[in-house]
C-alpha cells in the first residue's frame, strides 16, 4: 500500500492535527497515505485510514 | 507604429505595476501607460502616505503614553514641514523604485491618458499603440457627497487630508467610519484635533465582525475620538466661527449641529472607467461603474482583462496586486484564477485585521460555528508593550474543525493576520493552529490561545 | 498523608504551570510544588521583565529616532523608579494570574523545595506527599564563569542586571553574545551606557544562521554597541576608576584591557536538578546535568516526566510550555509526543527570529537547498515605520519545494515567525507562502516576497 510522503529527514509530511489524531487512534502516521498536496497527510486521511483498518479487522 | 506589445497595462497602481512586471518576467513585451503618477493611489496618496502619518502620530502618542513606565518628556511636538518631507521622501523612494523595477524588467512606460480607439488599439497623447492583450488597472476615485463638495481646503477628501504642511485643524469631522475615515481620525486626534467620526450604518467598519468592530470603536472612543453611528451629514454652513454641520440620526431623524474647522469626506470610492473608450470596444461596465470579469480577470471581451479597484470591491491594494498577477499570467498564456482569501486591515493603533468569514457569514453559509477568543488583557507580551486593549477571535467549523475566519484587534494585527491567511489557504484546522508552538512572549501566542479556547483548553484564560 | 495526587508537578515555571493546568483540565488531581516564586524564571526574572525593559528602552530611543520625521522632544528621560514599579506590576499581574489559574483549574499549590524520598513520594517542608506520576520542571540557573564571580553589584547575572532602580552604569560589559547578553546590551545602551559585548565564538548567536546573525551584529554596532567575537574575558581587577577587564582574542591570544563599571555574565544557563533526590529513585541525569527523556517527555523511570530547561536545550519558555502539555497529556493517560518546531527569538529592535533549519543544517541533512531573500530596505511598510534595517530569508527544499526554515531580522519578527512555524508544521511549500495574499502594506509581505524570490519571481526586488 502507498505510504505517507516523508521529507529526506524522514519526517512524515503531515499536519499537526493529523499526527495527533493518528497517535490517539494508535496508528503509525508513516503508514497512512496522504491526499494533500505533496502527499501531505491530513485529518481526513487518518480518519479514512482508521475506518479502513477497522473494517479489515472486523 | 510598428511595435505590437504583447501586453499593455493601463494604470500603474499596485494592480497595474504588478501585472506589468509579472508579464515581463514571463517573457512578454510589456507597455505600461500612466496618466498621472507611477504607483497609483496606493503609493502616492493612499496606503503609503497614510501609514507614514499614522506612524508619526503613534510615536507622538507613545511619548505621552510612556508616562506609565516612567518616560518623561518636555514639549513633545511634531515639525510638520519635516513630517511632510519625510512622508514625501518615502513616496518618492517607492515610486522611483517602481520605475526602476520597470526598467530592470524591461517594462516600457508611457505617460498619458489611455483611451481605446479600436479593439486592439489605444491612443496615448495622440499616439496610437497596438497590443495583443490589455490589462485595465485604472483604479478608483473618492465618492462625492452631495452638500459636502470637496474644495480640498475646508472640505477635503483623503488626498486633501494628507496635506498638513501648515497646521492641523482644531476641530475635525470625518464623514464615514471605514478604514480611511478611522485612520485619519486617529492621525488628526493624535496631532491635536478634536475629532468626530460619523457613520451612516449601525457600526464602524459596517461589513466587519460586529464584536471586533465594536471593540475598536470602544478603544478609539477611549482615546478621545467621538464616534456617532447611524448618523449622516445633512448640510454644512460656513460661519465666522467655523463650519456648522447639521447631523441627523438616521433612525430617529433627530438633528444636531456641530461646529468644526475641517471636514473629511470618506464615504467610499468609485471605479474609474470613464473616458477609457470601453463602449467602443464592447467591454461591459456594470451599473455601479465596475468592469466585471471572470475568475481569470478577463472581461467579456477576450484578451482584455480588468483588475484592482476598477473591477470590484474590496478596494484593497493587495487584492489589486494579486489580481494583477493572475491577469498577467493569463495574458501570458497561463491559467491562473483568483480564488484567494483577502485579508483586510485598518491601521489604527491598535490595528484591526480580519480574514475569512465572520461568525454571521459562516452561520449563514450553513456552518455549525465555534468561536475561540483571547483578550489581550491576558497577554504577557501585550503588557510589556503597554498595549492590552485588544481581542483575538477565531471562527471554526464545529464539524471539520477547519479555520473559517479570524478577527483581530491588536498591535501588529496587520502582520498577525498573515498566519491566519496562510492557515485558511492551507486548509488548516483550529487544532493545527493550537498545536503549533508560538514563541513566548508574543502577541501571536494569543492566536494559539484563541484556538485552544475554541476547544476549551486554553491555558491563560478560563474556558467558558 | 491520605491524599495521593494523580500528578505532582515540581516547579511552576512556564513548563510546570502549563503541565499542571493541562493535567487538571484533563480531570486529574494535581499538586504543584514551588520552592520560590510561582511563574519561575520566565515570569519573575526572565522573559517578561526583560521585555518590559526592552519596550521602555525602545520607546526612549524612538523619541530620539523620531527626529527623522519631525518629532521634537526636550529632555527625554526615564524615571527608573517608575520603570521599576511598572515592570514589577506586570510581573505581579502575571504571576498572580498563574495563581488564579491554578485556583480556577483546581490545581493545589504548595510552597517549598521538593525532594524525592521514595519512588512515588516527595518531601516538601517536612511533609511527605504521594503521587502516581511526577513532572519535574525545575528549570535552570545561570552558568558561572571562573574569574567573574557574580556579586550582583559590580558583576551581575541576568537577575542582577534587571535591578536598575538607582541608575544605569556608564560603561557596561556583557560577557556572552546570546539572546540574554544582546537584549541587556541594547537596554543598557539605550538607557545611556557605553556597552561592549564579547562572544567566545565567531559570531553572536553562535547557532544561528550566520547571515542574519551577522546582519543583527552590524545593526547593533550601528546603534553604538561594540561587539567583539572570538573574544573571552580573562580576569577582572577592581581599581579606583572602574573594573579593569582583561579580554583575550581566542584566535591570536592577544590581550587588551577595557575599563567598565558593570559586568553582565551571560554565558548560558545550566539545568537545576541538584538536591531533588533523583539518585534515590533512579532517574538518570546526563553529564551536563540534564534529565534525558523520550519523546513523550518520560524519563528512564516510568511515570516520572521531565520538561523544560532541566531536560534539554533550547532553553526557551515556549519549548518548556509545549513539553509541559505533552507530559501532562501522557501523565493523564494520553499519547502525545514532542515533535514540534521551536521558534527562537531575540527581542532586540529590530528583532531576530528563526524557525526550522539553517542553510547549513539543511545542506548537511542532505537537502538541495534553495534560498529566497527580501531586504526590508525594499519594504514600503518598513519605510513608514522608519525601520528598514532587516532581512527576511527563507530556506526551501529544491526537490519538494517544502519550506525548511525561516530567518528574520525585522521589527515584529517575534510575531512574523508565527506564520513560518505554522507553515513548517503544515508542510507548506514555498509556493504556498508565495501564493497566499499578504495585506499591503505590511512587513509580512516581505515573507511572501522572499518566497517569490526563491522562485525568482519577486516583484519588488531584482531576482538574482
Ligand atoms: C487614503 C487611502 C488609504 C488607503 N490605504 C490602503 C491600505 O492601507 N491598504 C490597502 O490595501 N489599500 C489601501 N487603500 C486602497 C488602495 O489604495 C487601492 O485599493 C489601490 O490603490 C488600488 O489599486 P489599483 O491598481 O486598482 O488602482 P490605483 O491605485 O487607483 O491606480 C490607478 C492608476 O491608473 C491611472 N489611470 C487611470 N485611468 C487611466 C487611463 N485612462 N490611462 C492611464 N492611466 C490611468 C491613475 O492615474 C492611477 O495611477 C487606500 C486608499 C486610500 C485612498
Ligand atoms: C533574562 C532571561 C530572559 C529570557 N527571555 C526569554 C524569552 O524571551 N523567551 C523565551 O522563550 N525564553 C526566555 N528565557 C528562558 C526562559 O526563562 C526559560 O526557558 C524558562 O523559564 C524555562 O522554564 P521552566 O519551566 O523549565 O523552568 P523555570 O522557569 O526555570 O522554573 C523552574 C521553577 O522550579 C522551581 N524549582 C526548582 N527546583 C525546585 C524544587 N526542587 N522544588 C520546588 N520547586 C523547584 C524554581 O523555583 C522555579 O520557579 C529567558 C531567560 C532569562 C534568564
Amino acid at each position: 500500500p502507498p505510504r505517507a510522503a516523508t521529507n529526506p529527514y524522514g519526517r512524515v509530511i503531515a499536519v499537526p492535527a493529523a499526527r495527533k489524531l493518528a497517535r490517539e487512534l494508535g496508528l503509525d502516521i508513516a503508514q497512512i497515505p496522504g491526499s494533500g498536496p505533496g502527499g501531505r497527510v491530513r485529518v481526513e486521511d487518518v480518519r479514512s485510514y482508521a475506518e479502513h483498518q477497522g473494517s479489515r479487522v472486523e | 507604429m510598428s511595435t505590437v506589445y504583447d501586453v499593455i497595462v493601463i494604470g500603474t497602481g499596485p494592480g497595474g505595476y504588478h501585472a506589468a512586471i509579472r508579464a515581463a518576467q514571463l517573457g512578454k513585451r510589456v507597455l505600461a501607460v500612466e496618466a498621472e503618477y507611477v504607483g497609483g493611489v496606493c503609493l502616492n496618496v493612499g496606503c503609503i502616505p497614510t501609514k507614514a502619518l499614522l506612524h508619526a502620530a503613534e510615536e507622538l502618542e507613545g511619548v505621552k503614553h510612556g508616562a506609565s513606565f516612567g518616560l518623561e518628556v518636555k514639549d513633545a511636538k511634531i515639525d510638520l514641514k519635516k513630517l511632510g518631507s519625510w512622508r514625501d521622501g518615502i513616496v518618492k523612494r517607492l515610486t522611483g523604485g517602481v520605475s526602476q523595477l520597470f526598467k530592470g524588467n524591461k517594462v516600457e512606460l508611457k505617460t498619458g491618458f489611455a483611451k481605446f480607439v479600436g479593439p486592439k488599439t489605444i491612443e496615448v497623447a495622440g499616439e496610437r499603440i497596438e497590443g495583443k492583450t490589455f490589462i485595465i488597472a485604472t483604479g478608483s476615485e473618492p465618492n462625492t457627497l452631495p452638500g459636502f463638495e470637496v474644495d480640498q481646503k475646508d472640505i477635503v477628501d483623503s488626498t486633501g487630508a494628507l496635506r498638513v504642511e501648515d497646521k492641523f485643524p482644531k476641530r475635525m469631522l470625518c464623514i464615514g467610519g471605514g478604514a480611511i475615515g478611522l485612520e485619519f481620525a486617529q492621525v488628526y486626534k493624535r496631532m491635536g484635533a478634536e475629532v468626530t467620526v460619523i457613520e451612516f450604518m449601525g457600526q464602524i467598519l459596517p461589513a466587519a465582525d460586529p464584536e471586533t468592530a465594536g471593540l475598536l470603536a470602544k478603544i478609539l472612543t477611549k482615546q478621545g475620538i467621538a464616534i456617532k453611528t447611524h448618523t449622516k451629514g445633512v448640510k454644512v454652513e460656513r460661519k465666522k466661527d467655523g463650519l456648522h454641520v447639521t447631523l441627523e440620526d438616521v433612525k430617529t431623524g433627530k438633528q444636531e449641529v456641530i461646529v468644526v474647522d475641517k471636514i473629511l469626506v470618506a464615504t467610499g470610492r468609485r471605479p474609474r472607467g470613464k473616458g477609457l473608450g470601453l463602449e467602443a470596444i464592447g467591454v461591459k461596465v456594470d451599473e455601479r461603474g465596475y468592469i466585471p470579469t471572470n475568475e481569470k480577470m478577463e472581461t467579456n471581451v477576450p484578451g482584455i482583462y480588468a483588475i484592482g479597484d476598477v473591477t470590484r470591491p474590496p478596494l484593497l491594494a493587495h487584492k489589486a496586486m494579486k489580481e494583477g498577477l493572475v491577469a498577467a499570467e493569463n495574458a501570458a498564456g497561463g491559467n491562473a484564477v483568483m480564488d484567494y482569501q483577502i485579508p483586510n486591515v485598518v491601521y489604527t493603533s491598535p490595528e484591526w485585521a480580519a480574514v475569512g468569514l465572520t461568525e454571521e457569514e459562516a452561520t449563514q453559509a450553513g456552518y455549525k460555528v465555534k468561536v475561540g477568543k483571547f483578550p489581550l488583557s491576558a497577554s504577557g507580551r501585550a503588557m510589556t508593550l503597554d498595549a492590552t486593549d485588544g481581542l483575538i477571535k477565531l471562527i471554526g467549523d464545529a464539524e471539520t474543525d477547519l479555520l473559517l475566519g479570524a478577527h483581530l484587534v491588536a498591535p501588529s494585527a496587520s502582520d498577525l493576520i498573515a498566519e491566519m491567511a496562510l492557515a485558511i489557504e492551507m486548509g488548516a484546522t483550529v487544532t493545527d493552529i493550537g498545536l503549533t508552538v508560538h514563541a513566548h512572549p508574543t502577541l501571536s501566542e494569543g492566536i494559539m490561545e484563541a484556538a485552544e479556547n475554541l476547544h476549551k483548553q486554553a491555558i491563560h484564560i478560563a474556558n467558558r
